[in-house]
């Protein structure tokens, strides 16, 4: 079985990636999708250690091990979704009103 | 029995790590979008290797089928302004700022990495019944220990979906937005070079109020000059 | 015949047409011998009778063209400032203590909050009956002065009375702990004294927004009068912020051109100073806590108890001093002194003259000289220095060469006031009584100066000094009553500017604290004397004498009664206090004695300061500190 | 009658002083409604009933010195009377409150002032009543002048320094109201306040004074400070040291060494009390009595009405400087350097103002001047410790000088017919030949001419003569000489050389004094009329008759404007052409030559009192022996106190002063009667930059105007630029620019790109996990009592530890433990320094040194 050390090795570095992008590119839509990557990340991580500590937890009525670690993943899954949508619209009103899709163009809040 | 599994793991962490790089290196957006679905697919594949079945189904679903779509749909519908050209502008900051978060990941990583080694024993697997993970597992956690955020999570996308629309929405949007705010609406006066709109929006596609008269009047405002005729009249090319 | 008479001659105009001389010969000589003799008669059997007779002497002085609506309330005043003196006279020294009068439970506190809640309630009078609004104000402040007359009955030794302790937030150890003794009773009774004479003169040039006037006046009063009655250190910051607002709403609003530049430096400077003391005052409180072992407290006696090593004291030293010293204002932080009363209204420039500027005093004095001795001996003699050279000398040669008359009298108050912190820093009785004395009479002197500009002032709107001349010909009365207060001013004896300044002075040159520099830093005082006479008789000389030379100064009316009636209590305070100090210093005595005897028994009488360089801890309570409040902890003295 | 009032409680002194400060208050209110008949009823009435108060008093005081005498009693007998008490001070160490009252005494030095006060002051009320008649501040006038009276008995009556200070002050203000009484003219109003800032500076040496005995002698009234006078040689136990430290000032050791050693000398410059208090004092007095270094303002005093200059600036208060001195005479006396300083001041001051006096063509300026010669022959009396001497010629010195001043007065008011100008009307060059006109004013100034020039038998004779003998003759000494404290310090003998000197420069001036007199009063009263041509008086009155009627038709068509400016403007100013013949300068009406008849009567007899020559009856010196007695033993004669010697030189010496007389005398004579006043012009011509120097007063004015007043001028110039641009500038207006700088600087940063913010996040977020990474190695110490003291280390979240007590690089544990404190024992001012070393979850290790240290044993304990 592979250890757990090595899921969480592998979430950082996609994590790492996801950070990176979502930092350098200067189009909304990739920072978005770089979002989505960093988010993979983390339930891939919670996804592994609930795989490694699947034991009843005090408190939890389901009686066949815990599933937190899976639960909270599908509840980011959902936040994500809905995080995506409300992003692409914002994207869309930001084109209709600058014409453009990169983000250090809408800097209106100058100083 | 391990060793496919160990193969199994590195093939899928390998496919994980490319479709990431791929969204963040490729220059076109699609290629980007294509990058991000290899990498939910991957992702997919470890959760089945977690005996997390349910969320794989979920991810296939959820993530490939609707948010990478709609990315794509967006791409398409923005065209090739999705992807302006990139220049040298902000890069100081851009590198400063993506130099030092790898770096400080990277960091800690290796940190934790090396805490891990020096306790030289590594969390052994327990092996798990098999309805772990299953449909009916999840079913039953999540109308039993995970109900107040499964109700809360169905507002919130409720929220969202109404959100969207509203800023999505386009003209009516503009009434309440103020007199600045509307000239940058109008775009640049006239005298702005006949730039093509290849995009979908080549035309004032406003059609989910069609009842509008020609905008502007209500308003109040003054008669935009450049957008009615040049726009309906003119076949712009891409 | 005199050829000069000859030439006036013809010049005199018979002001006073309708007077012809009356025959005046022996009879009416024996009739006044009469008179006078059966007056003193009188007074030796009815106690209550010299009153009677000073009304009725100052209401036939008062010249008969006047008419009885000018001469009844000064005749008024004159009793009242006569039975003022025969009912304080000093007891002869052996005279047995009279027995203590009852003292009345709440009357510290009414006092202070009559102004501030009548200031709330004026806020529902209708805006535009201008006449109930002063009505109510004026009456408001003359009850607040009656009120203030019993302090007079409790005779002041060296305690606190009408002392009032209420928790106010007892998880901070906040209490309103309010009393009165020898020093802040004087100070009390200036203010109800001279706030209400500047309110009734101002509404004569303040016409526009009355109801905001008033309020801001109410509410300075009971400021200030807070302030000189706290003795919880929080409390006294907050009466001490609260002065703040209505000054700063006086000047900007009804003040001069640029009143809002100097209006905002005026707020600025005060604000500097004391948000470092509020700094001060919470690692006090902070350090009584950790002292005493949990509860903190704020109150004077319980930080007076607390023993600080020299590195903390010398901070909180410098701190809560700074903050009184731009107040005062002393000399590198003075200049907003002269740009607030250029710009303020003649009332404004009144009560900061004549109070505002009695908080820094009042407070170095109870404050940094109660709570840090030692710091206050260590720095004391260069702070003399600077109160004698930058203060007295550097003050009055300003003064010599202003333009503007305002800027002249605010300098003139900057050397007046060297002179109290000359006598605070002298720490010998007779220097720290001249201090608070002087105290009083520099805000009965140079109100009555500001009171006097503001009447020529409303007739020229000008304030540039080559605008007058000759003034004495067209306003006699006026060039009289200036000539009273330039004589106060410059410290004439008979007049209470002698008083304060040759008890300063002396006490300077007795005292040990000055570092061997008593002799030089009391001759500067001294020389103050002479500049004093030197710009002050510039100013008479360029206003009054010579002859009229603009020709709006040719028709000028003299003074009118509001001005008349606002003008004469201060001229009659000035000689009352001339000549009867003593009614002011025996209350004071006791109060100065303590303060002295404080100080002393912290740094062991010797001038060099000695500080205790231990971690800090509680000394036992003073002897004359009013005893705990019930709802207080008792915390025995001891190590910590 | 004697005993009506207590001598202790003698309320009459209530009236004396009650009735001018009445009069003056009077007139002060309703002069003007009252009338000028009222008003001079009034002001006469108020002088009057208070000279008769003094002549009452007078006796009473007399009375009870005999009955003092008889009973063989310390003569020194006073008539006191306490107000109430005004204020109290602190002296020095252990004088507690020093209660100063308002307490008036009479005794017999104050008894005599306050005749002189009284009585020449009525006469010159007398004289003014007609002077002023016609001026329309008449009432004004009144008021200011019994306010004078008032102030001056104040100054006179008072029992202690404060007090003599309310009337030093109260005539000051009076002197400067006087001064500038017609204030149209500006000349009077700087004159005024020239007259008031001269006093104010003495007055600062007299409030220095005060604060110096209060302290040394721990008491202000005259037996109190007599009695603790020895204090201000001899420090006693608790006092402070009896010296004042001139240099350095303050504490020596603010100063640094080295190139500025002198501003730090080892043996620092002091002087003993006495003399601090002396030289203060004679500040005061040259202040007051117009004396060297501040006499200007007394000529330009002038500039106020006659009377004025007769009561105020010749008879009382300028000799309150010299009845100061006599009154501190016990202070005075401890200090032979002060003492030979006023006597050198006064006769310095004589000469110089008789060099002036002698060019002056203004008759007032003749007389100011020939005020101040006598007043330092005054100073010079007194300084040599002839205090009776001085004494009596203030005393002989106020009749003949009011006398002159009223004469002028009088002239001036007959010129004043026809010639309206103030300086014309004063010139001595457009006078002479009155005697013919003004036959009593004649032979009143005449009289006092003779008592001041020292004509043999007058007045003036006797009491210049006393002081030009006892200048020559006496040597003052210290008497606490060679006792207790002084033995270390040593005191100041006069070096003998200087009684000569200064009875030469006092010769010299008697001379000069005869030659003006003599001068003023031929010029004045001898040779033709100079003033206009005088017709006959018939011829005149038919002109007159003719011209009045033109006068009266051209008074009709131009309708009188009561207006107040038109009046100022359009007065007529007629300047009568002197050419045409005028009526003849006629006599002054009664009021002014009666008293003029008195004070001249005065002036010649009055030397009768204290003849001086060893006559057999010296009524001053016997009635004034009692209060100068505590200081006689001080005043010894030169040549070692012989005293035969000095009886055998006053003949001479006699000659000397009738020598100087006859000598001015006829030099004026030969140079004005006889010659006609050519030489004068000779030696006008022959030197005329001498000429106008001395006329110019020797330039004083303008020195004092060029070094002191500039001196100080350009220092009030200079700190009201440096108030306004530097301090106000710093404090206000640049910490206002580095505020608005800084906020330019940080807004730049601003700048909308997201990437810039997302940089800076990414930073801060660096930097929080790198503080939360690695591990914080903290302690503190805590004495926990008998010398053991607990070194707890900081907590942290999965933190291990590590100690090396001794931090000898080998701790005493090598792998990290869980135990966070150590526990250390140290001696008193031991000291020993531990390290630390922490552990966290990444492996990162932090290490600490930390210094504990057990203070040495607390010597001193509060």
């Amino acid at each position: 079985m592979i250890p757990v050390e090595h899921y969480v090795t592998l979430s950082s570095l996609l994590f790492i990636i996801g950070g990176v992008g979502f930092l350098v590119r200067r189009n909304v839509l990739v920072t978005l999708m770089s979002i989505e990557v960093m988010l993979n990340a983390v339930n891939l991580a919670l996804v592994a250690f609930n795989r490694a500590r699947p034991w009843h937890a005090i408190g939890q009525t389901y009686a066949g091990g815990s599933h937190t670690g899976q639960v909270f993943a599908f509840f980011i899954i959902a936040a994500e979704a809905a995080e995506v949508a409300v992003g692409l619209a914002i994207v869309l009103a930001l084109y209709r009103l600058r014409r453009t899709v990169r983000s250090d163009e809408a800097d209106l809040l100058k100083n | 029995m391990s060793a496919v599994g160990t193969v199994y793991f590195y093939v899928c962490a390998a496919l994980a790590l490319a479709g990431a790089l791929a969204v963040v290196a490729a220059r076109n957006p699609i290629r980007s979008a294509m990058g991000l679905l290899l990498l939910i697919l991957s992702v997919a594949g470890l959760f089945l290797a977690l005996h997390a079945q349910f969320l794989a189904a979920i991810q296939l679903i959820v993530y490939a089928g609707a948010i990478v779509v709609l990315f794509l749909f967006v791409i398409m519908l923005l065209g090739p302004s999705a992807s302006p050209p990139s220049d040298r502008r902000g890069v100081v900051a851009r590198t400063i700022g993506g130099g030092i978060f790898a770096l400080a990941g990277l960091s800690a990583m290796a940190a934790v990495v090396r805490a891990a080694a020096a306790a030289h024993r590594t969390m052994p697997m327990p092996d798990v019944d098999a309805s772990f993970g299953g449909i009916d597992a999840f079913g039953s956690v999540l109308f039993s220990d995970a109900l107040a955020p499964f109700e809360l999570s169905s507002a919130l996308l409720m929220v969202a979906v109404v959100g969207a629309i509203a800023v999505a929405r386009g003209r009516q949007g503009i009434k309440a937005l103020s007199r600045s705010e509307q000239e940058i609406a109008h775009g640049p006066p006239a005298s702005e070079p006949a730039q093509e709109h290849s995009g979908v929006f080549r035309h004032d596609i406003d059609s989910a109020s069609p009842a509008l008269p020609e905008r502007g009047q209500r308003l109040g405002v003054h008669e935009a000059p450049h957008d009615a005729p040049a726009q309906g009249a003119k076949e712009s090319s891409v | 015949m005199a050829s000069q008479a000859h030439s006036h001659e013809s010049g005199e105009v018979a002001a006073t047409k309708h007077d012809e001389p009356l025959m005046f010969g022996a009879p009416q000589l024996v009739a006044i011998a009469l008179i006078g003799a059966a007056a003193l008669v009188g007074a030796t059997f009815i106690s209550g009778a010299v009153p009677v007779v000073a009304a009725v002497v100052v209401a036939a002085l008062v010249p008969k063209r006047q008419g009885w609506n000018v001469r009844a309330p000064i005749a008024a005043m004159a009793g009242l400032l006569a039975a003022f003196v025969v009912r304080n006279w000093p007891a002869a020294a052996g005279a047995a203590e009279a027995v203590q009068p009852a003292e009345t439970g709440h009357l510290l506190s009414w006092i202070i909050w009559t102004p501030i809640v009548g200031a709330i309630g004026i806020l529902f009078l209708p805006r535009q009956s201008h006449g109930a609004l002063r009505g109510t104000t004026l009456g408001l402040m003359v009850f607040t002065l009656v009120l203030s007359l019993p302090l007079l009955r409790a005779t002041m030794g060296r305690t606190f009375h009408f002392n009032e302790d209420v928790a106010w937030l007892p998880r901070f150890g906040i209490h309103y702990h309010v009393a009165v003794d020898g020093i802040s009773l004087w100070l009390v009774l200036l203010t109800a004294f001279v706030t209400p004479l500047a309110t009734y003169a101002s509404f004569g040039p303040i016409q526009k927004r009355i109801k905001d006037w008033c309020f801001a006046l109410l509410l300075l009063e009971g400021g200030m009068l807070g302030t000189f009655l706290a003795l919880d250190l929080f409390v006294f910051y907050v009466f001490w912020e609260l002065v703040l607002i209505p000054m700063y709403v006086i000047i900007g609003v009804w003040g001069g051109t640029n009143r809002i530049r100097s209006t905002i430096k005026f707020f600025l400077y005060t604000m500097f100073g004391s948000v470092l003391m509020l700094g001060a005052i919470l690692y006090l409180g902070y350090t009584y806590a950790r002292a005493s072992g949990g509860a903190p407290s704020f109150d004077y006696f319980e930080l007076q108890r607390l023993m600080i090593p020299r590195s903390a004291q010398l901070w909180l030293w410098a701190a809560f001093t700074l903050a009184f010293v731009i107040k005062v204002p002393m000399f590198p932080v003075h200049t907003w002194l002269p740009d607030a009363h250029t710009e303020a209204p003649t009332a404004g420039s009144v009560i900061l003259a004549a109070i505002l500027l009695k908080l820094g005093t009042y407070g170095y004095l109870r404050y940094s000289m109660g709570l840090f001795p030692e710091a206050c001996t260590e720095w004391g003699a260069n702070l003399a220095g600077v109160a004698v050279l930058g203060g007295i000398i550097y003050g009055a040669l300003c003064a010599w060469k202003q333009e503007d008359v305002k800027r002249l009298i605010a300098y003139s108050s900057v050397a007046h006031l060297g002179y109290v912190m000359l006598g605070l820093f002298a720490v010998t009785p007779a220097a720290i009584e001249g201090g608070v004395l002087q105290m009083v009479n520099h805000g009965i002197s140079t109100g009555m100066l500001f009171l006097l500009f503001g009447v020529i002032y409303d007739r020229r709107h000008t304030r540039h000094i080559d605008e007058f001349g000759g003034l004495a010909k067209p306003m006699p009365m006026y060039a009289t009553l200036f000539v009273v207060a330039t004589v106060a001013s410059v410290g004439l004896p008979t007049t209470n500017g002698f008083i304060g300044e040759f008890m300063v002075i002396t006490g300077t040159f007795a005292s040990n604290k000055l570092g061997h520099f008593n002799g030089v830093q009391a001759a500067g005082a001294a020389i103050g004397v002479i500049l004093g006479a030197i710009y002050m008789l510039m100013v008479v000389q360029k206003m009054f004498f010579g002859p009229v030379t603009k020709k709006e100064n040719r028709r000028l009316p003299d003074l009118n009664p509001r001005e008349l009636v606002s003008l004469a209590p201060f001229a009659m305070a000035i000689f009352v206090i001339g000549l009867f100090p003593n009614v002011l210093l025996s209350q004071m005595h006791g109060a100065v004695e303590r303060v002295v005897d404080d100080f002393d028994a912290r740094i062991e009488g010797n001038p060099g300061p000695r500080y205790y360089d231990g971690p800090i801890k509680l000394a036992p309570r003073r002897p004359e500190a009013p005893e705990l409040g019930a709802s207080r902890p008792v915390v025995a003295a001891g190590e910590k | 009658m004697l005993s009506l009032f207590p001598p202790n409680d003698y309320a009459l002194i209530a009236v004396i002083l009650g009735m001018p400060l009445l009069g003056a208050i009077v007139n002060g209110i309703w002069g003007k409604r009252l009338g000028n008949a009222a008003v001079r009823f009034m002001a006469l009435a108020a002088v009057g009933v208070s000279f008769a108060a003094s002549v009452v008093a007078f006796v009473a005081l007399a009375a009870h010195v005999r009955q003092a005498e008889d009973a063989s009693m310390d003569a020194h007998v006073k008539l006191s009377w306490t107000a109430w008490e005004w204020m109290h001070t602190a002296g020095g160490q252990g004088t507690g409150t020093v209660p100063i009252e308002i307490k008036f005494s009479i005794d017999q030095l104050s008894g005599v002032m306050m005749l002189v006060v009284t009585g020449v002051g009525f006469l010159i009320h007398l004289y003014a009543t007609s002077y002023m008649e016609k001026d329309k501040g008449f009432a004004r006038f009144f008021a200011y002048l019994n306010l004078f009276i008032f102030a001056m008995l104040v100054l006179i009556l008072g029992d202690n320094l404060p007090l003599l200070f309310v009337g030093w002050e109260g005539v000051g203000l009076c002197s400067y109201l006087l001064i500038g009484f017609w204030y149209e003219n500006m000349a009077n109003a700087a004159a005024g306040k020239k007259a008031f800032i001269a006093n104010r500076v003495g007055d600062f040496g007299l409030l220095c004074a005060m604060f110096l005995l209060v302290n040394y002698t721990g008491a202000l009234d005259w037996s109190g400070m007599a009695n603790g006078a020895h204090n201000l040689l001899h420090p006693n136990m608790t006092g402070p040291l009896s010296r004042v430290q001139l240099w350095p000032l303050g504490s020596g050791n603010v100063y640094p060494p080295g190139p500025l050693h002198f501003l730090n000398p080892k043996t620092p410059l002091t002087i003993s009390a006495a003399t601090a208090v002396s030289l203060a004092l004679l500040l005061a007095c040259t202040g007051k009595s117009a004396q060297i270094p501040l006499y200007v303002w007394l000529p330009d005093a002038m500039a106020g009405p006659t009377p004025v200059s007769a009561l105020i600036h010749a008879a009382t208060m300028v000799t309150a400087g010299v009845y100061l001195v006599c009154r501190m005479s016990f202070v005075f006396v401890l200090s032979p350097f002060a003492m030979m300083l006023v006597a050198i001041v006064g006769a310095a001051t004589a000469l110089l103002a008789a060099t002036i006096a002698v060019v002056q063509n203004d008759i007032k300026k003749v007389l100011a001047y020939s005020t101040v010669s006598q007043l330092g022959f005054m100073f010079l009396g007194v300084g040599v410790g002839a205090f009776t001497a001085g004494f009596f010629h203030v005393f002989t010195h106020a009749f003949f000088k009011a006398c002159l001043f009223l004469g002028a007065g009088s002239v001036i008011h007959a010129m004043h017919a026809r010639v309206h100008a103030d300086d014309e009307a004063q010139d001595i060059r457009n006078m002479g030949g009155l005697r013919k006109w003004l036959r009593l004013t004649h032979w009143t100034f005449a009289a006092a001419t003779a008592a001041i020039i020292g004509l043999p038998l007058t007045s003036g004779f006797f009491s210049k003569d006393e002081i030009l003998y006892r200048a020559f003759v006496d040597n003052p000494v210290n008497p606490e000489d060679g006792k207790g404290f002084l033995r270390k310090f040593g005191t100041f003998h006069i070096p003998p050389v200087v009684g000569p000197i200064l009875y030469g420069v006092a010769v010299a001036a008697a001379v000069l004094t005869a030659f003006y007199m003599c001068r003023l009063y031929f010029l004045t009263f001898w040779g033709e009329f100079r003033g206009w041509t005088v017709g006959r008086p018939s011829l005149l009155a038919k002109q007159e008759l003719a011209g009045t009627k033109h006068e009266r038709d051209h008074a009709l068509d131009a309708p009188h404007d009561t207006e107040l400016e038109d009046a100022d403007e359009t007065h007529e100013h007629h300047e009568e052409d002197l050419s045409q013949p005028g009526y003849p300068p006629h006599e002054s009406p009664w009021q002014m030559t009666v008293p003029l008849i008195v004070l001249a009567a005065f002036a010649v007899l009055a030397g009768w009192l204290n003849p001086g020559f060893h006559l057999p009856w010296q009524a001053m010196d016997h009635w004034l022996h009692p209060v100068f007695a505590p200081v006689s033993s001080a005043i010894q004669v030169r040549h070692a106190n012989d005293h035969e010697w000095a009886e055998r030189m006053e003949w001479p010496l006699a000659l000397g002063g009738i020598g100087a007389f006859a000598v001015g005398t006829a030099v004026a004579w030969w140079m004005y009667i006889a010659k006609r006043g050519e030489p004068a012009k000779a030696i006008a011509q022959a030197q005329p930059a001498l000429y106008q120097l001395v006329l110019d007063k020797w330039r004083v004015d303008e020195l004092y105007d060029a070094t002191a007043i500039a001196a100080v001028d350009s220092l009030a110039e200079t700190s009201a630029a440096f108030d306004k641009s530097i301090v106000d500038g710093i404090i206000a207006r640049l910490t206002s620019l580095v505020v608005a700088a800084s906020g330019t600087i940080l807004r730049a940063f601003q700048n909308g790109v997201v990437h810039v913010y997302a940089a800076t996040m990414v930073v801060g977020l660096a930097a929080t996990g790198w503080f939360f990474a690695v591990p914080h190695a903290n302690a503190t110490v805590v004495d926990a009592g008998n010398d053991d003291y607990v070194v707890t280390a900081a907590p942290g979240v999965g933190y291990a530890y590590r100690w090396d007590a001794n931090s000898d690089g080998k701790p005493e544990k090598a792998d990290f433990g869980a135990d966070s404190t150590l526990k250390l024992h140290l001696e008193p001012g031991k000291s020993q320094t531990v390290r630390l070393e922490v552990k966290n979850a990444f492996g990162f290790v932090g290490k600490k040194s930390i210094f504990v240290a057990h203070p040495p044993a607390q010597t001193s304990s509060l």
